[in-house]
């Protein structure tokens, strides 16, 4: 194929990334919990420039109340750009891109919640992708099993998640824009904590087998470091804070 | 967390006393801080908490055939996505009436206030010129909508630089960002609210729920008025008109101070 | 600002308009009540060639059930421009225009209709410009009023509205098309009868503050005309015709 | 005001002793008013009555690209809107299967009759021609709307100018009224009713909720049929789609002699 | 009018048309009953290149229940093409020709449906152009009479159709792609089985009185040949086949 | 005819037990029919039947201007229309999750593998070049959808022939084919579904409504992975991946043996 419009020269340049990292190194990832007031639970989740906010709204009962299941909470799941987070403006609105990301995260998510405790109610997850910088997927999910917990609504565990890929012949961890574009695998993987129980993955492009075990291998470790960073803000947030021994 | 509202009989009843929900004077905002360069994929862009209440927006501009009745002229275009996030009240679809108006008020600050010059965004006469697009994203409504997105608006406009125009493919380089954008003005909107017979400015959630009318003036540098919209099912008389306009014209110089310079 | 195409040379010509108005005269008005057959009541009003026409269905059991009010009867205003109003044709269906003008237009209203006598049901106006030429919401917001008052709506009194503006530095009443497009500052105004209480209120354009208020003074007494003007067509038609007297 | 719906059953008792519920003869129309010129700002309109029934057509007219197939030819596009005050049963929303099929049926009759030279709307062959756009906006359903929106539709394009073609600027020029619509024939639609085994013409609101079956026949200047369009759920035989064509054709030309001139 | 881009030089040469046949004759016609599993039932009609599916799904419970008729069953009739059925793709989704096409078949089919035999019920019918080449409503109308039977819904009798027209001056019947896009007069017809009972009429073009009645002659001739044809298919599978003596 | 669902339970326990509710063995497929060209006003076409599953796969192509970001290669866009005939589930309305899902799923495994030579799609290099729309009808569900739908995709594709194309009107002439599409590769997709711990191959619609989980793996020509898409509200673990990708590769090669060649 020839060379897509853009195209930097090398992705990997004398074993660093464009943006100086090692092939299995993150970018910076920040973390808040709570940053809405209005929102039942809300969190943010950055990997880089790519920044990720959820907000959980429910359980609440459900409308119209024909629809309600009288077995589970019904959750849905909405994921979205706003228009100035790419460097083309993004047309607002759903696209089939969200419409099939909203899917497989709330399938993801299936797997920790508690649906069965709140009966004829819905839980809306709202995902707004305020930067794009690829993973946009695995920041928004994160962001959304925080705002989850942030929210109080009861799950077995996190589901965390990151990209790997192969850039030049090289597999990394943690995709970034230019490595999305111009790269030749992008690979979304999620987990449930650190457990080997895969709940979302979604690839493009040409691999190996052999590959593809490494890259879950990646993947996974990769989730086990997100679930440790995760884990300790909302200890930070919930348990280590004097406000809450005061409640 | 939802807090609680208080009904708004008790915000009505405080307010005959002369008092307001959260202890604040009728003319004072409650605290407000402008982030600007929140989004760096973006042109410009500009975070706006006024107490609890949070709008984002973010500046987008491209290369487009002009209006027909201004063919040596750029355009703005204002969109407003109120996230269902931010108020137990939205829900997804297609923008509310309320959505709508907000980001019709904030265009006509913006525009009739002539703050941008948009002769200077004409790239080629009749043919190419800039549009910009100011979308808003309301995350947290606490009250007071459209004066903390008029707010981050002209923020985000007034941090924005353009991106380089390719005069080979006639199109815009992103990325690379070029000059700002040409201000000639800092337009501010100043709500007033009216609960019984008293006005107040900043009106929060559990305020606005009590409100009998509102009136959104936007002011210009100058102190002149630059767009004005009532709302709400209520009525205005001229006094209380003559008193907004005071208000605004005073408390739009307060928010004004705030903003970069031109 | 550069002068924009098709802008005349001048609006004001030795003090009279375009149309050889006086500032603060307005143009010919014409009202109907009662020109549509089916609709539960209706009216025209006209400012010259602007041409509003509105009609009443309702009061009536709202749809769907689930959504009907206990408390009182749910007025809903759809405010629409026939494609054939304007020069340019305008494209039909709901724009971000008309939903901001049904709203401005309902909340005005809505300082008039007793809604709670009239639980559980729907109160639904239908305002069409037939052409337009400038002050089409205020055309639209009379011929509503005399619309509710012919359905027999109980209402406290009329609302009534008028434009004015400010071309060539002159302030002046009942904006038409080419000062709307080419002046300064066109200001929507209504009121409740011919008090001092403003129900609506739309304006674009600079002003200083003390133009504004001889403006709001010039529309209140142009609203004052009009509601003269307005009763007494509702008294012609409803009082002083011999058919009402055999009924 | 509205008026109370005789029963379905009511109506059709009459017809079987040959009575109109509204004393007509079968074969007669109510009162028909046609205004044209009715809307300044249009290139052509009319308000047509029939009996309660009011329907306004406005004609406009711009430049456009030709269709693929007729590089060379200018092109209709009817379009009908259903104010929701004409009928208690109509809706805001997008357009009836109804409203769809009534344009779609006075689209027919007028393309159909090769009544617009299309080819003298052809302004720069290959490239630009005129679109005629023809708007139908019912007022007040009283029955029989789809001849009175074929009225109004040939009323207001007999009586159209077009806008100036400005060749620079290679867009119309509104308000300048130039030639008159390139009109060659006038073609009206008749809508003939069953209600059991009678025939009968101008069925108002009333006759319609007890219809069986409808036949809408447009004719031409010669007498020709030029499109057809059974509705309802009910059937015609051969005898019965007889007598309805003699009864297009007579009281066609009855229609055509209240229009203006070609 | 100039002739139409793509238009043959004639469209009957020699007392023969296009593709050979007389122009009292159909195209081959070909007949599928039950070609589908999971719907209630299924047909698919055949004139020549122009192929349509018909499937049925109910008669079943109508939702929303507040809209269930308590009298009678609920028909509705969604006629589509399939994008890649005509030379240009068409644009999938409703149109306005398929609305009117939706509702001219249901009101067909409304003559021999038993409704009233299924209260609160909806019966959905959803007719399919798979390849288009002139007469689709009408293979669309056989398709779906057929799908009805096979469904069991009771139907008083076969609803049949076919298309007649005038191309060069001479009448035809079964019009085919080039004779609708350049002929003369195109004219859709049905009737119930081969009774003087014309349930669907559409036509478009010029005639005379006399034409068109020998036009509706052909017609009902036509729909009589196919309610022989469609009999007997119905014959075939359901009395005719082993398997039935054996149930 | 509608055959009555066995309970989700039911295929369950016979899964625990080793046995399929139609006794197929694990990794064995229902019959599979593949037609082509049986639609002749498409570039391509395809039914692919899967047990009573039925899916026809139809190709149009037109002259489009190209991407910005490839300039000088033609495009394709998949479309998926699940006709509500063809499952007791299916309403008609906008594209359900399921079918953008299926749509996307499909797309990415033609795409992906790089089976279309885009860049002999050009036409005029950064003016015209060749969109191929990949248009898939549903219209039997009775389980593995997806593995059809992508079958059905590329046996179009690999029996399609582009239109001629008019350099002087720069338009496609359909009717008369040219050139076969330049195919490179011919990607398969095979669906693998879990129940309990157990995997299977192209389920039913009865074990879908029991499934924990399914992953889909498209591989190419060369045995390699080109697009994965997992789905369901269940897991895989590692292991149950590494079997996935095994099963994947070697039953995509019987179907690849099922396609026209390359």
């Amino acid at each position: 194929m020839s060379k897509k419009v853009g195209a930097p020269e090398a992705l990997i340049v004398d074993g660093k990334r464009l943006d100086g990292r090692s092939p299995n190194e993150f970018r910076p990832i920040n973390i808040e919990i709570g940053t809405l007031k209005r929102a039942n639970g809300s969190a943010e989740f950055r990997f880089g420039n790519t920044y990720a906010l959820a907000g959980v709204m429910g359980p609440r009962p459900f409308h119209p109340k024909a629809l309600q299941d009288p077995q589970r909470s019904i959750v849905r799941v909405n994921y979205a750009m706003a228009p100035f987070s790419t460097k083309e403006r993004s047309k607002p609105g759903k696209s089939r891109r969200s419409t099939e990301i909203s899917k497989v995260i709330n399938e993801a998510l299936a797997n920790v919640i508690f649906a069965e405790d709140y009966p004829r109610t819905g839980i809306d997850l709202f995902l707004v992708i305020l930067q794009a910088d690829a993973s946009t997927r695995c920041a928004a999910l994160n962001a959304a099993s925080l705002a989850l917990a942030d929210a109080g609504v009861p799950i077995r565990d996190l589901v965390v998640s990151c990209s790997v890929g192969k850039v030049d012949g090289t597999l990394i961890l943690d995709v970034a824009g230019l490595e999305d574009n111009f790269g030749d695998v992008d690979m979304a993987v999620a987990t449930i904590a650190n457990q080997d129980k895969i709940v979302l993955l979604q690839m493009d492009g040409i691999i190996t087998k052999e590959e593809f075990m490494t890259l879950i291998d990646m993947a996974k470790k990769g989730c086990g470091q997100i679930y440790d960073m995760m884990k300790a803000k909302l200890y930070e947030k919930y348990v280590a804070t004097p406000a809450e021994e005061g409640a | 967390m939802v807090t609680l509202k208080p009904s708004e009989s008790y915000v009505r009843k405080l307010v005959e006393e002369k008092v307001r929900i959260d202890g604040r004077n009728f003319d004072q905002f409650r605290e407000i801080k402008i982030e600007t360069g929140v989004i760096e994929n973006a042109e410009g862009s500009a975070r706006v908490r006024i107490g609890n209440t949070m709008v984002i927006a973010g500046i987008k501009a491209d290369v487009h055939e002009p209006y027909p009745d201004t063919p040596n002229e750029g355009f703005i275009v204002v969109d407003c996505e109120m996230v269902p996030f931010a108020s137990p009240e939205y829900e997804p679809g297609p923008p509310s009436p309320e959505s709508v108006e907000l980001a019709r008020v904030v265009d006509r600050g913006i525009r009739e206030s002539g703050s941008i010059n948009t002769e200077k965004l004409c790239l080629i006469p009749g043919e190419l010129v800039w549009g910009i697009h100011i979308d808003l994203h309301v995350l947290d409504n606490d009250g007071n909508l459209i004066d903390a997105a008029a707010l981050a608006a002209i923020a985000a406009l007034l941090t924005a630089k353009l991106p380089l125009y390719d005069p080979d493919t006639k199109k815009a380089v992103y990325g690379k960002h070029g000059e700002k954008l040409p201000m000639k003005d800092r337009p501010v909107e100043v709500t007033i609210g009216k609960i019984g017979t008293t006005l107040m400015i900043d009106t929060n959630a559990e305020e606005e729920a009590a409100l009998d009318a509102r009136i959104t003036i936007a002011t210009n540098e100058d102190g002149n008025i630059c767009a004005i919209q009532k709302g709400g099912n209520g009525y205005f008389t001229t006094n209380e008109l003559e008193a907004a306009v005071d208000l605004a014209i005073a408390k739009g110089a307060e928010l004004r101070a705030m903003l970069p310079s031109l």
